[in-house]
């Protein structure tokens, strides 16, 4: 059956039907109709080899024209590479026709012929293994080029046709000098003889094959010589700037794939260190651009640059390189032109001007996807590929340490422009922006384009071993979910939690044994019931909602069920996502959300980099196993892994995103995301640790500085904590302060230590709960998070003012209840750890949470009662449930410390062998001393009853009196908002100690941004729009790089 | 300056849920309860317990550093070596809460004579008023001025007055002994005296206060 | 040397002359115009690349038996690709006129230094 | 001033780089590799006398057919880039010297039949389609410079244009079907070398080729010369 | 000990500590006096003001908490001395202090703190509110002595437990920790200064400044509870310092003139300094008092 479908057709249907076409060319309607038969015959012929190949039956095809054997005729050969790359050029060809047809349809018969005789060209660039032949359909392939780009018909597109004509004029002659001396040398023009050829060797020869390898660079636009390319994109027609940077690029890309063996990679460096310094500076330069159009081109050329650097290391990759290619190429290919495909549709080009994507939000799912692939999220094909090019990079024998590094930093980059450009189509006003210019028969093209690279997605994920499928049901029920959007909000959430608890059901048996698993799974999965379960309260459909907190909610289950560090980095990067989508949910949160993604991004890169060394270490292993005793540069993979999970507990230093992101966000968001989000960090500080260990010399100073790490986001959290005017900030920079308390018990790496971690994540579970819950429910009631606008709450809202009472009681470790038992293990910790000096500051910034609980309980619930809150009534009952199901626990727990204290004691014992805590009952007993949980209930509660019932009886007549019955030196208070005193509650405090929360640390990551875009201003300013100059960039580059090679090793 | 009575006319206020809040000053932010007479008062004959309480009230006695007039300069002395009253369990306390003893050491113009009554009000009972100097008797020499208040008791039942146009601190001590003996005797029952004939109090109180924008008892 | 290395130095030289018109002229036409003589230069030099040294065209006629082609014919490949560089360069410059021609019609001048240009 | 400099430097370095090449080259002194296979075996294989052109339409015909089509895009590029407005306003032309129209209307006739002969006898004698084709426009071009106002009936010539490449395309169809590949000219009988009707289908392909490099240069050619003195059509909308 | 009889010790204890309470307030009343070179009070003079406020006849409530505030703070009050074991070896006067050690005591200090803020806080008074907020603030600056000279003591005894700690320091005076460790001791005692309300410290009850302060709204059979409190709790703080610091007792007629003297040292200091400002007060604890503070533990650490 294959053979039917003879690669050589591409050739034969794609000239008929050019030639044809101008035979009719006053009848568009039947040329169109040619041209879309032409390209789809294409296709077919691509996709059946392509088929064949995915299904392992076929074989390479060799054929041979003009009937002779190859190095005297020319040969196409369709092997899997090829099949590949002429599906992915067929279909975008395809695709971008049909997007193109009105334009096309205007011009006329000739100009589809010309179309139709560029996809011919790329596709035979491809196949052919003859360089003459690639010589003749590369200028077939630029000429077709300029021909369409003539087709917008604008100034500039005018211009960049004939500088890129010259251009492309010029590397035709470097081309065309080193073919012939390659031909003089080894007297044949077939690739494949070629590579035989020894005596390419000689000093001719291998300047003749610098030529040819570096005609390709120059046709793949390199850094400084792509002034001429940048502006082909910038001015071109969306479709063709699509067509061209997923098809003609790949060609280009396959051809010096092809022609490297020539001279026996003796260039293979050349390429890497090309594409290498291609990738970097045209990320950095996309910095700074404002052009939709101009910013989509350097990323594009930043992704071939990418692409290079895989080419030219590819004995280091050894057999994962076409794997890794093929991922990159893929999803490079397809997100890019679903990019493209919609800047056309946008009218106005700057990037402020895609919020207009809003008014039609298939477009707004599609941009995402685009952005997400192309950074490299789950599911798609390109977070496997960079997974494995960094882990090989890094694993080889002598690893490219730094090389990885740079990759890492150059999408680190490329997340920055991408997302700020995403954030600010997500929430800029779109109002006063220009209508979209989206007919149904544009939106054709980017959606088929998405369908595909979700098909490609979910089968590169089969190939990859180490990922078990098992991963995949989650993604597969949100994606129902988000099918069924359009479902009112109490439906979906119905959904969701019957989806959270069947899958807790399922997982229980899998993890009942584990205790250290068991807890987070119930702080992950039952916090997410609880939190859904609050999600009763909203009406309306809440679009978009249910499918992220899903996602978030599969990452976590992922975390936990890891088996792999790739399945582990997978369920990071998915809770990356969906935890993204439902922070950036709050009105004012677009840039709060955009520094919680870029940090959040920042830390899973250098948790990836921690891993490949240790996949190195473990030669290739990829079990969470390999995590211990890593052999390669231990310390570095320990605390680059440690800085990743560090943003995500948001310690001091990679602190600032978390008060602006959970400051903005609603009321339940902020309680998944604090209460559950963070603990996901605690969960990965914990794998590291436990798979550190504390024996080797390095430990010592990388658990000393985590320890100072906890402790001063603890002491910094809570001071900037009392500052705060709005109540959701002032949660936020709590949260710092408590998670500082649980890096600081873990970095301590002792069993009372770990006891602490574990204690607090449950019982900060819970009381945080109850705080996010009852804030969260006022804010939403009142519109405001601010504190001063709330106050005398008491009179409207006695059960949650109970609830929160109990959440600060437990917070701040006052005896009767069970936050008391947490600061008692910190005393013993102390001392018997003789971790003095961290412990003085953990004891004293747990004072200072005092003052910012007592400042939120008091401005909000006690106090005047303003005027516009005398009709407040309780908050909603689905907020009260999961407040009041927390109450009860916290309430248990502190009678019965021993409840959750004693299983986990008996657990830690496991890792840390001294038996620290004896339980018998309620009562605890260590080396140094002892408390007993039920005793103190019991005495404090005794009292308080004795002394409540002996004050009732003594009462005589009380006379119960309203809000402005006070001493108030004899005259009458005029209005509530005026003695209520609650704005700038702690001045005399920061007149003390202001000094400790000045934003240091923001200024910091300023001057960090800052210095970027200065370089960024700095690289882009060579392209001076001259065409001349553009040229003279070629030419220089062509003597540099020859002076460079010759003179470097030969 | 807006004038007080502003603050107390009802008001609509745009609510948080969007709906409309109608506040009415004098019922929503005062407690518009009336004192009531005490079970003491109306006990025939003093238990053995009411004694005991009556001689502590007596022996510990707070007054209300409130100071209206010429005469606070006399109660000065009393905190110093050559008079100290502290010695017969004597206080002064900041707020009328926790103070017994209210000394109107003076003449009483209506402005002041509002803000002592509110003090008086907001002083939990048993409590005395002891007024100091001849314009707290019969207006002194300001008995002809237009604003100010001739006779005390018209407005605040008064336990004791000391005579002198300002008394010196030696007669405030006599007199104050002369109180400690009435309490001790029980015979402290300002407060539910008051409360007794609370309606005439008030009218004498509002005939001479023409606006009252206050509630009848500010507690 | 030969005339083989001759033409080869020629066909350099005609292209670093035809580089230099390309990288100095302002005048767009003046620009295609060099860009012509480098392609010539190129031409050249394929054609170079096939001379041997006292040897003749590759046409079997009576004079020239098809048994002793070998050793008396010069390289017939370079001649067969310089045909097909040629017309390349043919369309190339013909699309360089046309694309002249409309970047007077749009910016009303030929000089490549104040095209209207897109900046970085 | 900096800017000259720095061309010169770089020419400098490009010389270089050419004179290192140079260095390498020597004349070979006998064919090696393939072109030592096509001078012993063209013959035999492909019956054609011109072994270039036997290399061109047969052993690297893609290599052709890519040229054909660069051709065929140039010419439809040309088309509708430089559509000019339908109205042709009359230019006044200096009427061109007698001795001119005398001699093209002669000439005319006699360069056709040697652009006829060249590409008709391709396989035989030196030189083949793209000669041939380019000797036919520049029949064309006397008659233009001749007679400004002529109008060539640029219909005639796409119409040939495109049959003859599609006529080719379906040569190589059969070579496909019937011959051993694409584009392989043993369809027909190779004959005796030096024969007219020899070489299998190298001298028809070479025809086809020779009428459509005319054709097309013409056809460029025409566009060219109505352009002049005419504003470009100012197309209606298109992107920016 | 059956439960009845523990409860009779702690009614003891109670009656005890309470009564040294009102005088020791009596007497530094008196010596505030004395110094003004005035008569000054009679030293039953607190029993009786205890006895008038408790029969004062009507009460203004402003709601629950507000209600609940004192019982919250005397409860700390109570729940502080009978958590403390007051006499070495026996077992009736060490009350309940087997259900919690030396970190028990240091957190419940916050559980009166916390009920009273929120009890004044309901109240509405804003004086109050702000009296409460300096209170804070000084706290947690007041705090860093306290927690740095127990700190050292506990590393010191290698013990959390208060009796053990006495227990260590019975035999002589030069075992005191006041000797052994006299850096501590010295921390300590400036730490005493700031948690005893005395005047450098008592910017939070300042009279006539913000009407004394968070007890502002509270009258009656409220302050007398206060009052009580007032009576109890500084007594047992004293005592916490005496059986760390200078070898508790092993009788009442021992530790009452301890906890007398140690009384006086804040009496006196409060005589004749003049009152901080918040942030002055929190600037002058993180000077001298952390460096001892620190010095003690690293000294304690090291040698």
């Amino acid at each position: 059956m294959v053979a039917m479908f003879n690669p050589i057709y591409f050739v034969v249907a794609g000239l008929a039907a050019a030639f044809l076409l101008t035979l009719f060319h006053n009848r568009e309607r039947l040329s169109y109709f040619i041209m879309i038969i032409a390209l789809s015959l294409m296709m077919l012929i691509s996709l059946a080899h392509l088929a064949s190949f995915l299904a392992g039956t076929g074989e390479i095809v060799q054929v041979f024209t003009a009937g002779f054997a190859p190095p005297f005729s020319i040969n196409f050969q369709m092997g899997p590479p090829e099949a590949l790359l002429t599906a992915i050029v067929s279909l975008v060809g395809l695709l971008s026709g049909i997007y193109l047809s009105e334009q096309l349809r205007k011009t006329g018969a000739y100009a589809q012929a010309v179309y139709i005789v560029l996809v011919m060209g790329m596709n035979a660039m491809i196949l052919t293994r003859d360089l003459f032949n690639l010589f003749v359909f590369l200028e077939i392939v630029s000429i077709a080029t300029v021909g369409i780009l003539f087709l917008s018909r604008s100034r500039t597109s005018v211009n960049t046709g004939f500088t890129y004509m010259v251009a492309s004029g010029l590397i035709s002659v470097v081309l065309l000098i080193g073919i012939v001396f390659a031909y003089m040398n080894a007297g044949s023009l077939n690739i494949d003889t070629l590579s035989e050829s020894l005596v390419m060797a000689g000093r001719g020869g291998s300047i003749a094959v610098l030529l040819i390898t570096l005609a390709f660079l120059l046709e793949l636009k390199p850094f400084p010589a792509n002034g001429w390319g940048i502006d082909l994109y910038t001015s071109a027609p969306g479709a063709l700037s699509a067509l061209i940077s997923a098809g003609g690029m790949s060609a280009t890309y396959y051809a010096l794939a092809k022609v490297l063996p020539v001279g026996q990679w003796s260039h293979d460096s050349l390429v890497a260190a090309v594409g290498g310094i291609t990738f970097i500076a045209s990320q950095i330069i996309a910095l700074k651009q404002d052009d939709s159009r101009r910013l989509l081109g350097y990323s594009s050329i930043g992704q071939i640059g990418l692409l290079l650097v895989v080419l030219g290391f590819s004995e280091a990759l050894g057999d994962r390189r076409d794997f890794i290619a093929a991922g990159l190429l893929i999803t490079h290919a397809l997100s890019k032109s679903i990019l493209f495909y919609i800047s056309d549709m946008v009218q106005d080009d700057s990037l402020r001007g895609w919020a207009a994507l809003r008014r039609k939000p298939v477009l707004l799912v599609l941009f995402g996807v685009a952005a997400f692939a192309l950074i490299g999220f789950p599911p798609f094909p390109s977070f496997f590929a960079k997974w494995d090019l960094i882990l090989l990079l890094n694993g080889g024998t002598e690893g490219y340490y730094l090389l990885s590094a740079m990759v890492l930093a150059g999408s680190l980059i490329e997340a920055v422009y991408l997302f700020r450009w995403f954030s600010y189509a997500l929430k800029l006003p779109h109002e006063d922006l220009p209508e979209l210019a989206s007919p149904t028969s544009r939106l054709i093209a980017p959606v088929t384009a998405a369908l595909v690279l979700a098909g490609a997605s979910w089968y590169v994920s089969t190939l990859v071993s180490g990922f078990s499928q098992s991963f995949l049901i989650p993604v597969a029920f949100i994606l129902l979910v988000a099918v069924i959007d359009r479902l009112p909000a109490w439906s979906k959430n119905v959904i969701s939690i019957a989806g959270v608890s069947l899958y807790i059901a399922d997982l229980y048996p899998r993890i009942a044994g584990d205790l250290m698993t068991m807890i987070f799974a119930g702080i992950f999965l039952v916090g997410a019931v609880l939190t859904l379960l609050s999600g009763f309260y909203y009406k309306g459909r809440r679009a978009g909602f249910y499918p992220m907190a899903l996602t978030m909610f599969a990452g976590l289950a992922a975390l936990i069920e890891a088996a792999t560090i790739l399945e582990f980095f997978w369920g990071w990067e998915l809770m990356a996502i969906g935890s993204y989508f439902l922070l950036i949910r709050g009105k004012k949160s677009m840039p709060h959300g955009l520094s919680y993604l870029l940090f959040s991004i920042g830390g899973s890169y250098s948790i990836l980099y921690g891993f490949s060394l240790a996949a190195a270490g473990a030669g290739g292993v990829i079990a969470m196993s390999s995590l211990v005793g890593i052999s390669v540069m231990p310390a570095l993979a320990y605390s680059l892994m440690l800085l990743g999970f560090l943003t995500k507990t948001a310690s001091i230093g990679v602190h600032i995103w978390l008060p602006g992101a959970h400051g903005e966000a609603v009321a339940d968001i902020h309680f998944m995301a604090s209460a559950i989000l963070l603990k996901a960090g605690v969960f990965g500080l914990i794998t590291v640790l436990l798979a550190m260990g504390s024996e080797a010399g390095y430990t010592r100073w990388i658990l000393l500085a985590l320890g100072w790490i906890g402790v001063l986001s603890a002491l910094l959290g809570n001071i900037s904590a009392a500052f705060q005017e709005s109540a959701k900030r002032l949660l936020a920079w709590s949260s710092i302060g408590q998670l500082g308390y649980i890096v600081w018990g873990l970095a301590s790496m002792s069993h009372l230590g770990w006891l602490i971690a574990l204690g607090y994540s449950v019982t900060h579970f819970l009381y945080k709960g109850i705080l996010f819950l009852a804030i969260g429910g006022i804010a939403l009631k009142i519109g405001t998070p601010y504190m001063y606008k709330m106050g005398g709450l008491i009179k409207r809202m006695p059960y949650s003012f109970f609830a929160v009472l109990i959440a600060i009681i437990t917070l701040s470790g006052v005896p009767p209840l069970v936050g008391f038992s947490a600061k008692w293990i910190t005393y013993n910790l102390i001392i018997s750890e003789q971790l003095y000096y961290q412990g003085f500051v953990i004891l004293i910034a747990g004072i200072i949470a005092f003052l910012y609980l007592f400042r939120m309980i008091y401005t909000v619930f006690l106090g005047q009662l303003k005027d516009n809150l005398r009709s407040v009534g309780e908050i909603s009952i689905w907020f009260r449930i999961p407040m009041y199901l927390l109450l009860i626990v916290i309430l248990v727990l502190s009678f019965l410390p021993n409840t959750l204290l004693r299983p986990i004691g008996d657990m830690l014992s496991g890792i840390f062998p001294e038996e620290a805590i004896v339980w018998t009952g309620s009562r605890g007993v260590t080396s140094l001393g002892y408390f007993d949980g039920a005793m103190i209930m019991y005495v404090i509660v005794g009292i308080f009853v004795i002394l409540t019932i002996l004050f009732l009886l003594l009462r005589k007549q009380t006379q119960k009196v309203k809000q402005f019955n006070i001493f108030y030196s004899g005259e009458a208070p005029s209005r509530p908002e005026l003695s209520h005193f609650s704005y700038n509650f702690f001045a005399h405090y920061r007149k003390a100690v202001g000094a400790l929360a000045l934003p240091l640390v923001t200024g910091f990551w300023d001057r960090v941004t800052e210095i970027i875009h200065a370089v960024s201003d700095f690289i882009r300013r060579i392209y001076t729009g001259n065409g001349q100059t553009y040229l003279f960039h070629i030419v220089l580059y062509v003597v540099v790089v020859f002076l460079v090679q010759s003179g470097g090793y030969r | 300056m807006r004038s007080n009575d502003d603050f107390l006319s009802k008001k609509i206020v745009p609510g948080v849920e969007g709906d409309e809040i109608e506040v009415d000053p004098i019922r929503d932010y005062y407690c518009d309860a009336v004192p009531q007479v005490s079970r003491e008062y109306k006990r025939a004959y003093p238990s053995i317990i009411d004694r005991f309480k009556n001689w502590a009230r007596s022996e510990s006695i707070w007054i209300l550093a409130y100071g209206s007039g010429c005469g606070a300069i006399e109660m000065r002395p009393l905190m110093t070596p050559k008079y100290d009253a502290y010695q017969y369990g004597i206080q002064w306390r900041p707020t009328p809460r926790q103070a017994n003893l209210l000394m109107v050491s003076g003449y009483l113009s209506l402005k002041t004579l509002r803000i002592v009554i509110r003090a008086y009000e907001q002083m939990p009972s048993p409590k005395y008023v002891m007024g100091l100097g001849s314009c707290t008797i019969n207006g002194g020499m300001y008995y002809d001025s237009y604003n100010t208040i001739n006779r005390l008791d018209y407005y605040l039942p008064v336990d004791v007055y000391v005579a002198g146009c300002m008394p010196r601190p030696e007669s405030l001590l006599d007199g104050l002994e002369l109180l400690k003996k009435l309490i001790r005797e029980g015979k402290g029952h300002g407060a539910d005296i008051y409360a007794e004939k609370f309606e005439w109090y008030k009218a004498n109180q509002k005939k001479i206060l023409k606006s009252w924008n206050m509630p009848d008892y500010s507690w | 040397m030969n005339i083989g290395s001759i033409a080869m130095g020629a066909g350099f030289l005609l292209v670093l002359i035809g580089l230099w018109g390309i990288l100095t002229r302002t005048h767009i036409i003046q620009i295609i115009v060099s860009f012509s003589v480098v392609d010539t230069g190129v031409h050249l030099i394929m054609v170079a690349a096939g001379y041997m040294h006292q040897r003749t065209a590759p046409i079997i006629s009576e004079g020239l038996a098809a048994s002793d082609a070998p050793s008396l014919v010069v390289d017939p490949l370079p001649q067969a690709l310089v045909l097909t560089a040629i017309v390349i360069g043919l369309g190339v410059t013909a699309l360089m006129l046309a694309f002249a021609l409309r970047i007077h019609e749009k910016n009303d001048t030929l000089e490549i230094k104040n095209i209207e240009r897109l900046r970085w | 001033m900096i800017r000259t400099f720095g061309i010169i430097l770089t020419l400098i370095g490009v010389a270089f780089l050419f004179f290192s090449l140079f260095l390498e080259y020597e004349t070979p002194l006998e064919l090696s590799g393939s072109a030592s296979y096509y001078a012993a075996s063209t013959a035999e294989d492909t019956g054609s006398a011109n072994l270039v052109s036997a290399i061109v339409v047969t052993y690297r015909g893609l290599d052709t057919l890519g040229e054909v089509t660069i051709l065929f895009l140039t010419s439809s590029i040309m088309s509708y880039m430089l559509k000019t407005k339908k109205a042709r306003n009359q230019r006044t032309f200096r009427e061109s010297s007698e001795l001119l129209r005398t001699a093209s209307a002669l000439l005319v006739p006699f360069i056709i039949l040697l652009g006829v002969f060249i590409f008709v006898h391709g396989h035989l004698s030196p030189g083949g389609g793209f000669q041939g084709g380019a000797v036919l426009a520049s029949a064309l071009v006397l008659l233009l410079v001749a007679d400004p106002l002529y109008t060539v009936q640029s219909r005639i010539l796409s119409v040939i244009e495109s049959s003859s490449g599609f006529l080719y395309v379906l040569l190589g169809l059969s070579g496909l079907l019937f011959g051993a590949g694409f584009l392989d000219s043993r369809v027909l009988p190779t004959g005796r070398v030096g024969e007219l009707f020899s070489a299998g289908l190298i001298p028809l392909i070479y025809i086809l080729i020779g009428l459509k490099v005319g054709t097309e240069l013409s056809n460029l050619l025409s566009v060219f010369h109505s352009v002049q003195g005419q504003d470009l059509m100012e197309d209606e909308g298109g992107a920016r | 000990m059956s439960w009845t009889l523990r409860i009779l010790y702690a009614l003891l204890t109670l009656f005890i500590v309470m009564n040294v309470g009102l005088l020791l307030n009596g007497v530094t009343r008196k010596i505030y006096a004395r110094v003004n070179r005035r008569v000054g009070i009679r030293f039953y003079q607190p029993y009786i003001d205890l006895v008038k406020n408790y029969s004062l006849t009507n009460l203004v409530t402003h709601g629950v908490m507000f209600y609940l505030g004192p019982i919250f703070r005397l409860t700390s009050g109570v729940g502080l001395i009978l958590f403390i074991p007051l006499i070495y070896g026996s077992q009736g006067f060490s009350n309940f202090s087997f259900s919690g050690d030396a970190v028990l005591i240091l957190y419940f200090l916050f559980f009166g703190t916390l009920g009273m803020a929120l009890g004044s806080g309901e109240s509405g008074q804003p004086h109050s509110a702000i009296g409460v907020a300096r209170g804070l603030a000084q706290v947690t600056a007041a705090e860093i002595p306290l927690v740095l000279s127990f700190l050292s003591v506990f590393i010191q005894y290698q013990s959390l437990s208060i009796t053990e700690i006495v227990g260590a320091q019975q035999s002589g005076i030069l075992q005191w920790t006041f000797f052994t460790n006299p850096l501590a001791g010295v921390t300590a005692l400036l730490a005493f200064l700031g948690s005893m309300m005395r005047s450098p410290f008592d910017v939070v009850l300042a009279p006539q400044e913000i009407p004394i302060g968070p007890p502002t709204e509270y009258h009656g059979a409220f302050l007398g509870v206060l009052q009580t409190n007032r009576a109890i709790f500084p007594v047992a703080k004293t005592i916490l310092y005496v059986n760390l610091f200078f070898g508790g007792a092993a009788s009442w007629p021992a530790l009452i003139p301890k906890a007398f003297l140690l009384y006086m040292w804040s009496v006196v200091v409060g005589t004749v300094f003049p009152r901080y400002r918040v942030d002055q007060s929190i600037r002058w604890f993180l000077k001298v008092p952390l460096a001892l503070g620190l010095l003690s533990i690293v000294c304690i650490h090291f040698c």
